[in-house]
């Protein structure tokens, strides 16, 4: 079969979609894209799911995937780092106001928004609202059902960036799961220029 | 194998959910069967149509308007807001609310068939004697149709413990408020968490194994007496 | 004081009830009519379970039940009806069943509990559940159930259909004695005359859904030219009033018309009134006062009508005073004989059957 | 070649139904007993509807029904059921409920199809549900569909019961006609001995489950030992033949032990034989023959046996010649005309009803 | 407002999945629905409670197993790939397993309350005008519980259509394969595409609506022709 599977973090969704837009259409590879947090999708890899790419936002959870025997081999892909949507970082020691985030069990940017949320200065008593994902804790925001959301910076290009030193680092690897020659050929594309400028344009930072 | 103190509140959290959305129904979902038993117009036609539309609709449709709906800046919100002081996204209200929505044809429909089936001749004999069609129900409707009234009130229950959908949308996955039994099962799975997943799961089948066999022990005899 | 109607109600096949009447608010009214003439119908309508045509009216003792723009509804018009099929209450045993109508009861029954129970014979039921009732053993629980609630009228469909002759003379003489003492309306709907005969002061006679004929049950059963007199359990029925007990022979004395008629003994004192239902075919006719005959009860009447009735058969209708008496008697022997209207002759009553007692042959 | 019974079977509050029996597989069998006695138990025991206790045993015309370990199923004993409630299938109209019966019909039906339904008075109901006929209408069909089938063995379960008397006879002519006519046993409950007389030749008295006598209908009608002699509609039952007919009366003369009964005008030709039921209330005894009455049977007889049946009464055997009548009289007349078995008297007939034809008073 | 052909993708797959799990559950769910519905036996109560259980279970739960039973190297997915040479996990073929399993309380139960609901005297009249078993099924139960029938069916293929839970967990959103209608709205609303999110919602439930009350519609007389 010439189709190829990829799962994404939720986080790079959009941006890999503009990238899978050009790279359809210069070579007519058909592309099946499937998003949800980063854990999730992993368990999915590890229950035989199809995918023949997994784009993480993380470090550890590829290597996990090849240390299980499912994956081939990891590489970074970008470098992330997270906004606060529905208000400047001051707010954040506001009590009784409720913020989105995504689900630190499973979503990376989850687990770094909650070093956010730890640190001292923003200790006040509010409803913590977790999406399943980055992607849902910002629906969330959207919605209007809450007053405030950590998410990507990507996904809110107008939003509070929040400083990278209060959270871990959000070192984006992929993994490959199946070495097709559409998924080689793939590969090369994605660490082309062209790309590498595409992602930069999106939000991100180069890998170190 | 104690249950530690997390797990304690998600099923503590997760029955008080399924007790409370079963009462409503109850209350709600009787009088409405009993109307649909006994009128037949199209009126009735379309509201058993509304009745039934969670059982058709994904639960992301129905989660996903609801999220609209109670948002604070929505008139719903607003109200909630002005008449309790508190918010009602992501509060257990919330998902009483969803689960109310959701269970609804669990309840109204075992109950609407019961009383359909109910022999005319019975309400008819019960009103010569005087009974009152209050009366009627209370001492002739209810009785013959108990055992409806135990399937949706389990129905309704069950559902609302197994809801996961809608809560996943309009939830927020918060401990102690909104996180219940399906939610935290999928947050262990998803976290690897197997082990934690398998008791949780496990400790579920088996419970709900043991109250559906006694109920459906208790239901009564078959129809059929012999064998024809 | 009475209950009017008038009533217009479709069924299928294009059946039509259509009727007006009268029925007096005491004693029993029979409703006779053949299959599917409309019987039940008439009875639902009655009883509210039916919503006939526009137009309709019902009042019950000036109570406007339907018509006016109103509808009392079935409930509150405190009928007991005991239904053609039984209608127990499944879930409810014997005892349950009934204890439903007491509690409900919105006057003093008829009767006390004990002896309801005793009377109907289902004493021994009174732990059962109705599905496991013989269809006899059914019937009688549904009339102990209508007479519990003390209704203000009672509405009887073939109450008796599945009982032995025993257990329905025994039911039979309940209502009698009901209806005597107590003030029951009862409309009630049989195919067997002799039941009626026994029972009913009026009788309405329906055909397809129309009323044929009515009146009271002694007046039609005595006149030739009503469908009745044409039955095969065709009778007359006379009043009189005892006049002496003879409790030797086991026998009652009761004087009709200045003549003597010998019953089964009676429970009623010297003097109380009696109605007596006598059967044409059991009346025979005689030129001369037959000497050494085992028949008791023989009248002199007078010849007032002849009318064929049946291919080989007449009927006559023998003046006793002002009461009458009916014969069916052969083409042959009334050729024999040669009767003629006006003639003076004897009637033989074979057999006396007492309108208000199971009683019999004498 | 019988229907041989041996069965217990256990219901409610200690009923127990106890029966060891051998039916006749040819005419029809009467099954008479009070409400609750077991009729319907013993008739769902045979159809295969309700299993009874271990051991019990059935079979018809030397095939296994029941017993040594086997259980033909109720859908392969080819029986016809005409339930006391009728059963009809509401999904099907009347027409569809007869076609129901004839499509599985394994041999050819004892009636036509057209026939069958203008006799049983069911035409014009073909396109109708069941639920929108009446109680009796609903009996008809029944009786309709159970025939359709072509059964080996019919059960009736009161199959007269919400009829009126019309309707009544017609069905009981159709029955008798099938029951002469065809290879069809019948085993026939009703609580009416009348219709139980004109139709069965065997009798089955079952009380509280357990049989109580059994045996042809004319010899257990004359005796006056069993239960039926004490009924109100006791009756003897004598056979005789067609010696001639009176167009002119519309009689027919039938000879019983070399004497002559008149009876209404039958089609048979003479010399065919004829049974009649002769009802005890309606044989009246003279010492002398008397002239000038209107009876026009009047038998030289001897006393047989006198028995009391009730209070004032007393039930009186008479022979003539081989076969025997019953009469019942008061006490006072028996004592008035000195009475006594052996004496030679006359036993007027007021009223001869036939056994096969729903005959009448002459 | 012409459909995108991803939205028809979505329509068409999520359709071929009810159409195909719903005939399934009618073939499965009728014999078994009159095998409970005529026996009474310990036995038969713990099937009866073993139909049931996915009405009380998460789809979580459910989910989980699944997961873990179709994976490559279960025993189950092993022999799907040694008889159909194609993997199992994450394809059509495991959505539809667990759709049936997941429904299956729906199409049983009310089949099953018809059939109990039947009276015995119609049954047996039948066997004794020489109905063998399987035609009295076909000829009296089935034309009697019709309307049960379509109810079952209907509730079959709406439940689903409205299945969400398991999906997420054994379907992976893959589109044009496993990206069934509940899981693409869950991920237009997610990527708020509010709009085409909006668009789907709305016309499932107009459908859904109209549907659903046409059958009510369709679905015969009250019990009760007159009031008492
Ligand atoms: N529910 C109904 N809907 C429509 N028509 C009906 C209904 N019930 C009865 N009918 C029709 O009305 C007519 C009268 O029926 P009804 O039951 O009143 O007769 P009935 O006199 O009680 O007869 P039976 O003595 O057999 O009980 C019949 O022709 C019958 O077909
Ligand atoms: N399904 C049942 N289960 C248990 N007991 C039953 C059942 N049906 C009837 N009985 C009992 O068995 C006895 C006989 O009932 P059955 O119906 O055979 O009487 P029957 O002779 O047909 O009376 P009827 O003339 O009133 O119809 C009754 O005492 C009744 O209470
Ligand atoms: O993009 Mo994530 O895996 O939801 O943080
Ligand atoms: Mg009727
Ligand atoms: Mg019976």
């Amino acid at each position: 079969e010439d189709v190829l599977r990829i799962a994404v973090a939720a986080n790079f969704r959009a941006t890999l979609e503009q990238i899978n837009t050009a790279y359809t259409h210069k070579t007519g590879q058909k592309i099946l894209l499937s998003s949800a947090a980063t854990g999730t999708l992993a368990n999915q890899v590890l229950h035989g799911a199809p995918f023949d790419l997994f784009l993480a936002a993380d470090k550890a959870t590829p290597e996990q995937l090849v240390s299980a025997g499912k994956g081939l081999l990891t590489r970074c892909y970008a470098v992330g780092s997270l906004a606060l949507l529905g208000g400047n970082p001051d707010t954040l020691a506001t009590a009784g106001l409720s913020v989105a985030i995504g689900n630190p069990a499973t979503a990376p940017y989850g687990r770094a928004a909650m070093d956010v949320l730890d640190r001292p200065e923003f200790a006040a008593r509010r409803t913590l609202v977790r999406g399943s994902n980055v992607l849902q804790a910002y629906q969330f925001w959207y919605s209007g059902a809450v007053d405030l959301a950590i998410v990507a910076r990507a996904l809110a290009p107008g939003a509070y960036p929040i400083p990278p030193q209060w959270h871990r680092p959000l070192t984006q690897h992929l993994v490959v799961l199946r070495q097709t020659d559409a998924a080689r050929a793939y590969l090369q594309w994605l660490g082309s220029d062209t790309v590498r400028q595409m992602i930069d344009n999106a939000g991100y930072l180069p890998c170190p | 194998m104690p249950l530690s103190p997390a797990e304690l509140d998600v099923i503590g959290l997760t029955a008080a959910l399924a007790a409370v959305t079963t009462v409503i129904l109850l209350v709600l979902g009787t009088p409405l069967a009993w109307w649909l038993a006994t009128r037949r117009t199209n009126m009735s036609a379309l509201v058993e149509a509304l009745v039934a539309l969670p059982l058709v609709l994904p639960p992301t449709v129905l989660g996903f308007y609801l999220l609209l709906a109670l948002a604070p800046d929505s008139p719903v919100g607003m109200l909630w807001q002005q008449l309790t002081g508190t918010r009602l996204a992501f509060s257990f209200s919330a998902l009483v609310i969803g689960s109310v929505i959701y269970s609804l044809p669990f309840v109204v429909q075992p109950l609407q068939s019961a009383f359909q089936s109910l022999p005319a001749g019975t309400r008819q004999a019960a009103a010569t004697l005087g009974a009152s069609p209050w009366d009627q129900f209370r001492s002739v409707v209810l009785p013959i149709s108990r055992r409806s009234f135990i399937t949706a009130a389990s129905l309704g229950f069950a559902h609302t413990v197994g809801e996961f959908g809608v809560i996943l949308m309009i939830g927020g996955n918060i401990p102690g408020e909104t996180q219940v039994l399906s939610i935290a099962l999928y947050d262990r799975v998803e976290t690897l968490q197997f082990a934690e997943a398998h008791r949780m799961a496990a400790g579920l089948v088996v419970f709900s194994l043991a109250l559906l066999f006694f109920i459906y022990r208790q239901s009564g005899a078959s129809a059929w007496r012999v064998r024809t | 004081m009475s209950l009017d109607l008038d009533l217009h109600c479709t069924g299928q096949q294009g059946f039509q009830l259509q009727l007006q009447s009268s029925i007096a608010d005491q004693g029993v009214t029979a409703l006779y009519g053949p299959s599917g003439s409309g019987k039940s119908t008439l009875l639902d309508c009655i009883a509210g379970l039916r919503e006939p045509g526009d137009g309709s009216q019902i009042s019950f003792r000036g109570q406007q039940w339907l018509g006016h723009g109103q509808a009392v509804p079935v409930w509150r018009r405190r009928i007991g009806y005991v239904f053609q099929d039984a209608r127990l209450f499944p879930h409810l045993t014997v005892a349950g069943n009934l204890d439903y109508a007491s509690q409900r009861a919105r006057g003093r029954p008829a009767l006390e509990r004990d002896r309801l129970q005793a009377l109907l014979g289902i004493d021994e039921l009174l732990p059962q559940k109705p599905d496991t009732l013989s269809a006899g053993q059914q019937q009688r629980v549904a009339i102990g159930r209508a007479l519990c609630s003390a209704p203000q009228l009672l509405l009887l469909d073939e109450p008796l259909a599945n009982l032995d002759p025993m257990a329905s003379a025994e039911c039979l003489t309940l209502l009698q004695e009901i209806a005597n003492q107590v003030d029951l309306p009862m409309i009630y709907v049989s195919h067997d005359i002799e039941e009626l005969g026994q029972l009913a002061d009026d009788l309405l006679l329906l055909q397809k859904g129309k009323l044929v004929d009515s009146g009271p049950m002694m007046e039609m059963s005595s006149r030739l030219d009503t469908q009745l007199a044409h039955e095969e359990q065709a009778a007359a029925i006379v009043s009189g009033h005892i006049k002496a007990q003879d409790t030797h022979f086991g026998l009652t004395e009761i004087e009709v018309e200045e003549q003597v008629l010998y019953v089964n003994l009676l429970p009623q004192a010297p003097g109380s009134s009696r109605r007596l239902r006598i059967p044409a075919r059991d009346v025979s006719i005689c030129r001369e006062r037959p000497a050494q005959s085992s028949i008791l009860n023989i009248l002199p009447v007078t010849i007032a009508e002849i009318t064929t009735s049946g291919g080989a058969q007449l009927m006559l209708r023998l003046a006793l005073g002002k009461q009458f008496l009916l014969a069916r008697i052969t083409r042959k022997s009334a050729e024999r004989l040669q009767l003629a209207p006006g003639d003076r002759v004897f009637a033989q009553i074979k057999s006396v059957a007492l309108l208000s007692e199971a009683g019999d042959a004498v």
